[in-house]
Order: structure tokens, then C-alpha cells, then sequence
């Protein structure tokens, strides 16, 4: 089913809240900078879950805000350095795009850091694990994502009276 | 009982004593936009409009997103929960509405239980609510209720009436659940005879300020026989689609039924508000549409009120607020496509 | 005044078995049965009508009844994949719950069938509820109010025709002529072959006393209708089923309103006679 | 003004009269007071409905794609931003050019009339005289003027490009209106606010939305056959009036038209609640300018800047270690 689920948030029993973080890689340099990282048994926070995808160039505006909207509190999203892409430039096109997105969140009033880009090739499984680091602090000093998230339904007709 | 009157400044205290015993529903401003709403604080609400409300009431008793149930999920079971059960804990006076939008509640009741299946949402709130109007003392250049068996003064369909005499408020009721309310407020004196008096001119001056006037007679037949005119294509041409002349109708009631999900477990299946003049109503899965064309859907609008409405339920399905001639980006002017459909008749007979 | 009931909060039902129709494996059978053995008893139903399932999270959608009220105890839907919900639908295993609301519509005009010679013309995956109607028929305790029934069904492929045990078991029966066809000519193949307005026109089915009963996409309609007006069947016994987009299926949503009549009030099976003075709109 | 209005309804018969159009698109007089809606002319005598003035704000370029006839040509009325919405539509390629005519007219700007009718609060406008500077606007029992300059629409103020960038024929002078350098005060001030502070103004601004997609109907650059709000396959966002889906509506409807938003402000102008949405266009205007270098819909040989590249595209938003 194409669409993105809300996190599951696992909260221990002292009720300690902990940021879930989508992250966005491309299939050719970042995904593999994230396996990388993996098999070379770098450690970093367990907060992000990774959706692979073709090319950064395939990510769409729709699956940064339905992240935020269903809940996730922050998206890092992560591709080929310039110059690098598997398909040419599909990640310069990508970054005019992010860039757009980023400012028109910035300008609705969505917390500089809720969204991040970066670009990691599949050799620099260390900068993966630092950028991640880097992330999980950034979006764990802002706290839960409270904007842009969907009414919960089980306190009905809030919006009824227009 | 007597109609009551008093001072304009004693409003809220008037709104206070309902307050005890029943919800209060009023129309407030939220940045430009007047719009009804539950009142928390009475100050919010506001009385000094001229003509209808920009969204009309009908929102209070068919929410543009109403949720019909809410639902669980659980591994292969579901578990469901029905709202409609859930009765509200006081009745709720709707205070303010145009006699105009008084009507456009029983229009939609006639609709809601029309037919072999009640639409309970509707008709739950419909029972429970009374209904004060606020007669209009200025009428708009377009309005034109009277040309659709309106009164700016109409009592049909309303509880209550208030009536503003400039420095004071008369508030009368036409019904036993009027007499109710009005049984609360036996603080109050009775209304003079000269205030009544004034009552019945101040009507006769807001029923002459309006000034068009459509003599529709039977246009319902008229209109069987336009189904191909040429005038839908004009009456369309600048239509951009917008669903702002139905949205904001206060007879209009088409509706869309959608899961609206929290997250993978949780949801709710609500209505919203939907309109015909929307191309994709009528689109169907296979990809066919059967209303395309921008003409067939600004003939659906026509239709619907002026043919379809009579022939079902015996009543025009227009109030004559004139909503859709201010609120249209493209000044579509229901007024002129009425006098044009009527045009048409004289030419062809 | 008592509280009205809820028509549109669904009956929960059970996926009891899942039957593939066809060789592309977008039109699946599902046999439900209701959770709660009351709602069974409430659910009276007759051929032509159709249901809302409620894949409770995704949405709803109006779907003809496939089984006939005289099979009992549980209900049939052949569902076609189209969009997100009855995507979703093909993805359910047995056990799993589906909402039900109906049943809705008027149904095949029961009244007006008996004593009669009826004609089925049916095509592709709307075959849905005259298998249902079909089923009905030749219930024993039906068959005696029917005459001869003749049923012209035909489908692109072999693959595609529904129901092909009930096609063998009827093809068996004497007080049923059943005639199948597909679109090409197909190794293995030893039934008719040609479009169904073609083949109709062929076996000319005899409108003395007689009923005929449409079904199909609407290429097959527009083109069976001469047909049917040649072989002298009036416009008031030729029924037809409308397919309007519906929502609630109560007549109150507005999807479906064809001049001020509403498919799912007043429908989904309408007269030709009836059509004929309905605007445009389906 | 008169003058112009003349010179167009002559060219306009003229043009008909001569078969070089068969229809012109252009603007006629409204049942409303200070309303001038699109209109539609196809015979020579009816060319002396067409008018120009003050509030003649609609983007006409929206019709062309459905107006665009098989054979001949059709003529259509453009200020200065319905011509750059045409050069955008044609750098997309949505309609050859040699089916279009042109006629250009120097706009010096439309009034905003939800700002007359929402100063006048609730008393009605009945009548609106436009005089030089000034608009005479009546009502029952009043009469006020407001000064024309003041009352221009904001995107009038500092628009740039009173006349279309190309055109047939071009009628009124081609004299240039005074010099404006733009520096984004509005946006810049804007964004002052705290993140807060800008979430909870789109809120409250945003909350009478219907979601009755005017804004989305009016844009000339919004053609898509379907949606992302309609699309069922997959369905990304619910079509309901709740703060979050209308919050999300705006800021795909905003991320669509970026690089492509040629400014005209006629989501603003036609939406039936007033929602003011200049900020959101003045904002894209501005993400264009400062990263792309770009001005849409003024030089038909560029790209639109979303679908092209340059290496050096500033990325200083990309995270770095630490």
C-alpha cells in the first residue's frame, strides 16, 4: 500500500520519549553508506527507520508531509553528493526541490530541523553514523512534532461548528 | 406568552439565562468570515450583520467534516464506534439565524428524512435545536427571498424570532419550544404595543428594500423542457469550478463518505461536505464521467433547486440569501440566470 | 422520539472463503458470513441489490449481491480490483473483517418477471447479480413462476467468464438454455465466439410474454438495445442495471442523482421506458 | 482609462469583424458593484461589452487551454501578468503560440476591493465610480472616497511588468511605470516571527478555508488533469476541512506553483472566505529570486526553475558531521 504509517512509539516505563525519524536513502550511495555503516558495526542512535529509494530525485514533497502529518517527529533524507548520481542529476534537481520545501516550511512556521537533507556515499558509513547523531539531537532538543499532525478522531467533531 | 423586550446591553445576560438550560449557538467573526458557532464567551457574539452570513449555519447541524464512527483495529478484528448514539447533554438554541437560514433547516429536513432511509445525524441535531431568528431590518441588494416565498420577517421555521428596535431587542416566539424559552426569561417585562407596531413597519420598509423580485412561478415545469439550451453554456462559461456556490449554500447537502485515518490501527469514517460542480462527483471507476461538461454541472445546480426539489418534496430548494452571488469569485448571479431561464419562456411559447 | 437508527454505521462480517475468477487475478469471489448471527436474519435482500463493504480503513464502496436469498447463511461478492479500496480488498486473507451496509436498491423487478419468459443478457464481471437472479430462478421453490429462461452471457476470454462451476452445473440442467461466448476464438474453445450484440441478434430470442434483463459494460448496451427493440421486446420489459458513482447508497450523498431520481434510491435497475425519460446522466 | 477602453472595444470589433480571431476572451461588467467578470465574445456587435478598468483583476490565461480553438485563432486580454502567466504556459508547452492573439494593455494596477468592503465593514457597496486618482464607492446613505494608489491590490503595488512581456498588439502607451526596486520588505518582516509565531498565523488565517479549490480553479498555471487533492491512487491527503489537511493543501499548492507562480495574485483575489494568501506568493517570488536568479514568465527561453539545475545551487541547508 502506498502510503506511510504512523510511528510506533515504544515509551519505557519511565515514559521517557524518544524521536522517530524517517529516513529517506537512495538506493545507489547513501543506502549503501547506511549498510556500510552497519557492517562496519559503527554505532548510532536507533531512533531512524530507512525507507530505500530509487534516487533522491524520487522523493516526493507528498512523502515529507505525510510523515510529519501521520506523526513522525522529524525526516532525514539523504543522497548521492553531487556530481555522483547513478542517473546524472537527479539529486542537482532534487536539491532545487528540497530547497524550495525547506523554505516554504520554514516560512509556515515548521521547526528548522524537523527536515534534513544530507548526501552520503555508499564508502562513508562514518559520516552516515555522525550525521544520524547529529539528527536525533537536533530533532530530541525540539521535542515531539505537534504541528502539522492529524486531529485524533476519538475526540469527535472538534471541527464541527465552522 | 408576550413577546419580551429589552435593552440591547441586556444581551448577555439574556444569553446567560439560556445558557443554563440550553447550548447557545451564535454568529461570530473570525477574521472577516461570520460563521456560527458555540459560544463560550457572549461578547464573541455578533449581531450587527446586514444580509446572511458568509458560511451558513447549516454547518452547525451538517459539519463540513462530521464523523460518522470511529474505528479500531485489532490484528484480524475491528471494533466500531457509533456516534450517533451519543446524545447531547442540553438542546441547543441556534441564536441569530436569518430567517432566510431558519427555512434552510426545514429544507434539509424535508431532504434528510426523505425516502425510506433518516439520515439520524441530521435529524437528531434538527429535534434537538431551537431555533432564534433575527429578523432583517436591512436587507441586501441580493437578497431576494421574497421572490422564493421568503420574508425578511418570515416566522415559518423558526422557534423564536428577535426583532431589533434600534435600542432594543423584541423577542417573540412562534412555537411551544419558543414558549419554553421564552417561559425562562420571566424577568423581563412584556413587549409594549408600540414596540409590536413598530415591529410590523419596520417589516413592511425591509420587505420593500428588497429589490428584486423573480416571478418563478411554475419554473420547475419551464425547466423539464431547457434540458439542452443553449444558456447552460453561457451561464458556465466563466464558471471556474470552485465549489464556493454550493459549499456555502444552505440548502445544498451533497456529501462525501471517507476513512480518515490517525494512524494504522485508528480511524474514523467521516462525511465532508462535497459539490456537484466539482468534475469529479460523478467520475466513476471505470474512468467515465457522466456530468463533464462545466454546462451539465451548472444545469445540475439549476436543476436541483428549481426542478428536482419541487418535484420531490413539493418546495423550491433555494432561500433566496443571495450566498452565492456575493461569495462567487466570478460573480455568477443566480438572480440573472433565473430572469434568463424565465426569458427563455417567452421566447419559445 | 426514539433515537433513529444509524444507516450508516456498518454489520461486521467474516471472510469465509475466497474464490480467484479469472487467470488475471483482478476479480475475486468473497463468501462473507456476519459476525453476529442477528444481523444475518435482518439482511432481506433480493436479486439486482447491491451492498456497501466497508474495508473499515480505507473506505467503502457499492457493490452488487452475487449470492441469491436462497442460499443461506452467507453472502457472495465478486469484486473487481479498481482503485485503493477493493485494491485493499484483494489483499484480505480469510478471517478477516469486512463492514457491511444493505441491502440498497430496488432489485430486478421480481413482480414483473413472473409467469414470464425470461431473457438474461449479461457481459464481462456485471454478470454479479444475474447469477444471483439466475440462482433465484431455479431454486426449486421459485423455478415454477418462471417460463423458459434463456441466458446469453459472454465474457473477452474463456478465462474471464465468472462463476464457472455454476455455468457447468446449469449447462446440465434442461429448464435453463444457457449459451456462452467470448469475444476470439479460443483453442479448446467449442461454445459461440462473437460479441454478445451479435449473437444475441442470432438466437433472437422470442419477446412473446418475455422479459429481458441487461447487464454489462456500456459498449454491450448501447449495441444490445436495437437488438432487443428488433426482436420486439418493448422498452417497459427490457430492465437495465446503472452504475452511477454512489456514495452512501441511501440516496443522500448526491453522487448518484440522475435528474431527480437517485441510482441507489430509486435504481440501480430501471425500465428502458423509465430510462428513455431520465436525462442523460448515467 | 476611457480612452483604453475605447481603443479595445474598436480593436476587439475589429479584430472579429476581420476574422483574424474567432472569440475574445476579456473582461465585461459584473451584477456587482465594482465586479468586472471574464466574458467570452464571438460576434463583432457584441465587442462593445468589453471593458477595462480598475477591477478587471481576473487572470484571464486561465481559459486559453480551454478556449483554444481547433482552427483559427483567439484573442485574449492581458495586463502585464496575465502575459507572463501565457509566456510560463508557453514555456510548458501547453498550447502552440500561433493560436493566440495577444492584445496587451498597460494595467496600472487593480483595486482591492475585500479591503474597501472589509474597511466599510458591514454596509454593502452598491455602486463604485473610478475616477482618476480616486474611487467613489456608494452604499445606502453614504458616500466615501478612497485614494486609488493606496487601494491597489499589494501585488500591484510592486509589480514590475504592467505590460505583458510578449504581445500582438499592444493598446494604450508603452510608457513604463515608475522605476520599483522590490526588496521583500513584506516578506522580510514576515519572517521575523518566531516558528510559532508564523505556525499559529497560518492557522488562524488558514481555518476558514472550505477548501473549495477557488484559489486552485483561478491559477492560470494550475492545468493538472487531476489533482494531488483528487487523486485516489494512491490518496496521499484527505479531502477534509481539518487544520492539518488544509495547512498540508496550501503548502503543496505553494510547492506546485514554485518557480512557476507568476504573481498575479488571483488565488487571492477570488477566494470566497478572504483568505489572504499574498504572503505565500510574495514568498515564492522570493525563493525564486534569491536562489534561482530567476523571474517567471518574463523570458520565454528559460526553463521552469524546478525542472532544471545549475551545479552551484546554493545547499547550505545540507547537514555536515559535526
Amino acid at each position: 500500500m502506498t502510503t506511510i504509517e504512523t510511528p510506533i512509539h515504544i515509551t519505557n516505563e519511565l515514559d521517557h520519549w524518544e524521536p522517530k525519524i524517517i529516513t529517506f536513502l537512495c538506493n545507489w550511495c547513501s543506502y549503501a553508506g547506511a549498510d556500510l555503516a552497519g557492517v562496519s558495526r559503527i554505532q548510532y542512535p536507533p531512533n531512524i527507520r530507512i525507507v530505500r529509494v530509487p534516487c533522491s530525485g524520487r522523493i516526493s514533497p507528498y512523502y515529507l508531509l505525510k510523515s510529519l502529518q501521520v506523526g513522525w517527529d522529524g525526516v532525514l533524507i539523504s543522497g548521492c553528493h553531487p556530481g555522483d548520481c547513478h542517473y546524472l542529476s537527479g539529486n542537482l534537481v532534487a536539491r532545487r526541490r528540497f530547497a524550495v520545501l525547506k523554505d516554504l516550511l520554514d516560512f509556515f512556521g515548521i521547526e528548522p530541523g524537523r527536515v534534513n537533507f544530507s548526501w552520503v556515499s555508499a564508502a562513508e558509513g562514518e559520516r552516515f553514523a555522525k550525521i544520524v547523531r547529529k539528527v536525533v539531537k537536533k530533532i530530541q532538543k525540539l521535542g515531539p512534532i505537534k504541528k502539522l499532525v492529524k486531529e485524533n478522531p476519538f475526540q469527535p467533531n472538534k471541527c464541527e461548528a465552522q | 406568552m408576550n413577546p419580551k423586550s429589552f435593552e440591547k446591553r441586556e444581551l448577555q445576560n439574556v444569553l446567560q439565562i439560556l445558557a443554563e438550560n440550553y447550548d447557545i449557538v451564535g454568529p461570530v467573526k473570525e477574521g472577516n468570515v461570520l460563521k456560527y458557532k458555540k459560544l463560550d464567551k457572549f461578547e464573541d457574539i455578533y449581531l450587527d450583520f446586514v444580509g446572511p452570513s458568509a458560511i451558513p449555519p447549516k454547518s452547525i447541524l451538517f459539519p463540513q467534516r462530521e464523523v460518522l464512527f470511529t474505528y479500531e483495529l485489532e490484528n484480524k478484528d475491528v471494533k466500531l464506534h457509533d456516534l450517533s448514539q451519543q446524545k447531547p447533554a442540553k438542546i441547543q438554541v441556534i441564536f441569530g439565524i436569518r430567517p432566510c437560514d431558519a427555512k434552510s433547516f426545514a429544507l434539509l429536513k424535508l431532504f434528510f428524512e426523505w425516502g425510506k432511509y433518516k439520515d439520524a445525524y441530521y435529524l437528531e441535531k434538527f429535534n434537538n435545536s431551537i431555533f432564534v431568528s433575527l429578523a432583517c431590518n436591512n436587507t441586501k441588494s441580493t437578497c431576494f427571498c421574497t421572490s422564493v416565498g421568503g420574508d425578511p420577517f418570515g416566522k415559518e421555521n423558526s422557534d423564536l424570532q428577535l426583532v431589533d428596535l434600534g435600542k432594543k431587542y423584541v423577542l417573540r416566539s412562534f412555537t411551544q419550544k419558543g414558549e419554553a424559552v421564552l417561559s425562562t426569561l420571566k424577568k423581563y417585562a412584556d413587549a409594549p404595543k408600540e414596540d409590536l407596531q413598530k415591529i410590523e413597519q419596520i417589516n413592511n420598509d425591509a420587505r420593500k428594500s428588497i429589490k428584486t423580485h423573480l416571478e418563478l412561478g411554475k419554473i420547475h415545469e419551464q425547466l423539464a423542457n431547457m434540458w439542452d439550451d443553449k444558456i447552460w453554456a453561457k451561464f458556465s462559461a466563466a464558471c471556474l469550478g470552485c465549489g464556493s456556490c454550493s459549499f456555502l449554500c444552505p440548502t445544498c447537502h451533497c456529501f462525501d463518505v471517507i476513512d480518515d485515518r490517525t494512524d494504522e490501527r485508528h480511524g474514523a469514517r467521516i462525511r465532508v461536505w462535497d459539490t456537484c460542480q466539482f468534475p469529479i462527483f460523478t467520475k466513476q471507476g471505470s474512468g467515465f464521467n457522466p456530468r463533464d461538461a462545466k454546462l451539465a454541472r451548472a444545469r445540475q445546480r439549476i436543476f436541483h433547486k428549481f426542478n428536482y426539489y419541487p418535484t420531490n418534496y413539493g418546495v423550491l430548494g433555494c432561500v433566496g440569501c443571495g450566498r452565492c452571488i456575493c461569495l462567487c469569485p466570478m460573480n455568477s448571479d443566480i438572480r440573472d440566470e433565473l430572469a434568463k431561464v424565465k426569458e427563455v419562456k417567452t421566447a419559445t411559447t | 422520539m426514539a433515537v433513529l437508527e444509524n444507516v450508516y454505521f456498518p454489520k461486521l462480517m467474516k471472510i469465509e472463503e475466497i474464490t480467484t475468477e479469472n487467470p488475471v487475478n483482478d476479480l475475486k469471489t468473497f463468501k462473507l458470513v456476519f459476525k453476529n448471527q442477528e444481523d444475518s436474519k435482518n439482511f432481506i435482500y433480493i436479486p439486482g441489490q447491491f451492498a456497501e463493504l466497508s474495508q473499515i480503513g480505507m473506505g467503502e464502496f457499492p457493490i452488487g449481491i452475487a449470492s441469491s436469498p436462497t442460499e443461506k447463511g452467507y453472502l457472495l461478492f465478486t469484486i473487481k480490483k479498481v482503485g485503493s479500496v477493493t485494491g485493499s480488498v484483494h489483499y484480505s486473507t480469510l478471517g478477516d473483517v469486512i463492514g457491511v451496509r444493505g441491502p440498497f436498491g430496488n432489485g430486478w423487478p421480481l413482480e414483473k418477471m413472473k409467469g414470464k419468459n425470461i431473457v438474461i443478457v449479461g457481459g464481462g464481471f456485471a454478470f454479479t447479480t444475474l447469477r444471483s437472479m439466475i440462482y433465484y430462478m431455479l431454486a426449486p421453490e421459485n423455478r415454477a413462476n418462471f417460463k423458459k429462461i434463456t441466458v446469453l452471457y459472454g465474457a473477452r476470454s474463456a478465462g474471464e467468464l465468472l462463476y464457472k462451476k455454476d455455468l457447468e452445473n446449469w449447462e446440465k440442467r434442461n429448464d435453463i438454455n444457457l449459451i456462452l461466448t467470448i469475444d476470439k476464438a479460443e483453442p479448446g474453445w467449442t461454445k459461440k465466439v462473437g460479441y454478445i450484440p451479435a449473437v444475441l441478434k442470432e438466437i433472437s430470442p422470442n419477446s412473446d410474454n418475455a422479459v429481458a434483463i441487461v447487464c454489462g459494460p456500456p459498449v454491450m448496451i448501447k449495441f444490445s438495445m436495437p437488438v432487443l427493440t428488433e426482436c420486439k421486446f418493448p422498452d417497459d420489459a427490457i430492465f437495465l442495471s446503472l452504475e452511477n458513482r454512489m456514495k452512501c447508497g441511501i440516496g443522500k450523498c448526491g453522487h448518484c442523482s440522475v435528474g431527480r431520481m437517485y441510482v441507489c434510491l430509486d435504481g440501480p435497475v430501471f425500465s428502458q421506458a423509465e430510462l428513455k425519460k431520465l436525462p442523460k446522466e448515467y | 482609462m476611457n480612452k483604453l477602453e475605447n481603443d479595445l472595444k474598436e480593436l476587439g470589433k475589429k479584430i472579429l469583424l476581420d476574422k483574424t480571431v474567432g472569440k475574445i476572451i476579456g473582461y465585461s461588467y459584473g451584477t456587482l458593484a465594482g465586479k468586472c467578470v471574464p466574458v467570452f465574445i464571438d460576434k463583432p456587435e457584441e465587442a462593445g461589452k468589453l471593458t477595462w478598468n480598475s477591477f478587471c483583476d481576473t487572470n484571464l490565461a486561465r481559459y486559453i487551454k480551454k478556449e483554444i480553438p481547433k482552427e483559427g485563432k483567439i484573442a485574449i486580454i492581458a495586463k502585464g501578468c496575465t502575459g507572463r502567466a501565457i509566456t510560463q504556459l508557453l514555456i510548458e508547452k501547453q498550447f502552440p503560440r500561433e493560436k493566440l492573439y495577444i492584445l496587451g494593455i498597460n494595467c496600472a494596477g487593480t483595486i482591492d476591493r475585500r479591503r474597501i468592503a472589509n474597511e466599510l465593514g458591514s454596509t454593502e457597496i452598491l455602486e463604485i465610480i473610478e475616477k482618476e486618482d480616486k474611487i467613489l464607492v456608494k452604499g445606502t446613505g453614504f458616500e466615501k472616497e478612497f485614494p486609488r494608489a493606496e487601494y491597489l491590490n499589494y501585488l500591484c503595488k510592486v509589480c514590475k511588468y504592467p505590460i505583458p512581456p510578449i504581445y500582438d498588439v499592444l493598446v494604450g502607451t508603452k510608457e513604463p511605470k515608475g522605476h520599483i526596486h522590490d526588496k521583500y520588505e513584506d516578506t522580510l518582516e514576515f519572517e521575523k516571527k518566531t516558528p510559532d509565531e508564523k505556525w499559529a498565523y497560518f492557522n488562524e488565517t488558514l481555518k476558514n478555508c472550505t477548501r473549495c479549490y477557488a484559489c486552485r480553479e483561478a491559477c492560470p498555471l494550475c492545468y493538472c488533469l487531476e489533482c494531488f487533492c483528487d487523486q485516489t491512487q494512491p490518496s496521499w491527503f484527505c479531502k477534509s476541512a481539518e487544520h492539518s489537511e488544509i495547512a498540508v493543501f496550501h503548502l503543496v499548492r505553494a510547492m506546485h506553483l514554485a518557480g512557476r507562480c507568476v504573481a498575479c495574485g488571483d488565488c487571492n483575489v477570488v477566494c470566497p472566505m478572504g483568505i489572504d494568501l499574498i504572503p505565500i506568493t510574495r514568498k515564492l517570488e522570493k525563493i525564486v529570486k534569491d536562489r534561482f536568479d530567476a523571474e517567471v514568465g518574463i523570458d520565454p527561453s528559460k526553463p521552469p526553475s524546478l525542472s532544471t539545475f545549475c551545479i552551484e545551487d546554493q545547499e547550505e541547508f545540507f547537514e555536515e558531521e559535526e
